[in-house]
């Protein structure tokens, strides 16, 4: 499965870039992806961050369904 | 969900005076109106350790905002007696003084354009991806604002 | 009671869309307020037994209204963080689908303006003496207004 | 003492004026003025109206001070 990720904010400041894709070997839930994520980018365990899997704010327990558009949300600032 | 196609809500730069009057302007036809609520954010000139805060950059996750906005607009209407309900929010550079946010709520009666008012800007602080980075003094230092 | 003179609060005819964009542009300049919240009260075209509603002619008590206005802002400035705060408020005819209240507070954080505004908005429909006539249909016909 | 007496909205319309001044031989409280207004134009018994003196709503045990401003004022209608 093909993943597109999207960084946002402080956290695309973070890892360098705001868009990449993932080959993923196999299904994965939202918490396991969030583990990888650490581990290639530790800068992202200081930053405060929330994970939409299609749009919607997923929960760690969530599985993540191929060619799924993830994005990496730092915390809200509208208004 | 209703089968309602999501209203345009981003506005490039910040959101003038006029086009707040054009909006209210277009109202005055809509004779079972009797009370409008609206509410104006407006970028302050904080003091940071690294300067003052000169202006906000806003970023968005626009296909998610988009579908958040609509959510809270569903609700809204669900919740009170509203005869209408804009919601416009800038992206991009808004200086010092100038407005990020317009919230515009209207309907028969007061009572539930002061209740669908607080509502949704508060939805709005919470759950729309929108990102600010504040512009800092002029030696192009920023700081992520976050909301509480 | 504070000594600050009474704002002038009355206006004549309707408030214009124009007007409001003005006095939100005037505050522009001050950077430390970081939200505004406006209420518009607006002649809705009520169905009565005489007939619609096509207009209200209002009139006042103006010195003790003024009076009165007076206190509100005070004790509105008393009871949250305010930075400004501005009511008008029409005499004479305001037609159908045109804005006769204007109530507009401004603060650096919403909270404050939330409560504000419906506060001042309250404290005007219970405690201001303004008087309304509803002209009704074209026969001449009147009702007189009375706030719930 | 000589009073001012104001109408408004539709106690005006009711009594057919909105100003007049009453000579009266001696003191009395708010609820005494409003039982002679009462008299004098029993129209007003069918209709709501607070009495303001000085500028002020007043109770009817309020005396009424000597060239006060009166004012009968029907229901408010601001907004």
């Amino acid at each position: 499965m093909t993943l597109s990720i999207l960084y946002f904010g402080m956290i695309a400041e973070g890892v360098g870039q705001s868009f990449e894709t993932w080959q993923m070997p196999e299904p994965l839930t939202a918490g396991q992806l969030k583990a990888q994520l650490l581990e290639k980018y530790p800068v992202l365990r200081d930053r405060k961050f929330q994970l939409a899997v299609n749009h919607q704010l997923a929960d760690e327990a969530l599985p993540i369904p191929p060619q799924a558009e993830i994005a990496l949300l730092p915390p809200f600032a509208g208004g | 969900m209703s089968s309602k196609t999501p209203k345009k809500v981003f506005v490039e730069g910040p959101i003038s005076p006029a086009f707040i009057s054009d909006s209210i302007a277009k109202h005055q036809s809509k004779t079972n109106i009797g009370a409008h609520a609206i509410f104006l954010g407006q970028i302050r000139a904080d003091q940071k350790e690294e300067g003052v805060v000169t202006g906000i950059d806003y970023s968005a996750y626009p296909e998610m905002a988009e579908g958040v906005f609509h959510q809270i607009r569903e609700a809204a209407f669900e919740k009170f007696e509203l005869s209408c309900m804009h919601i416009y929010h800038s992206l991009g550079l808004v200086p010092v003084g100038e407005i990020s946010l317009f919230v515009f709520v209207s309907s028969p009666h007061r009572r539930p354009t002061f209740e669908a008012l607080e509502y949704i800007v508060e939805e709005i602080k919470a759950k729309v991806p929108i990102f600010g980075k504040e512009l800092l003094g002029d030696s192009g230092a920023f700081a992520w604002k976050e909301n509480s």
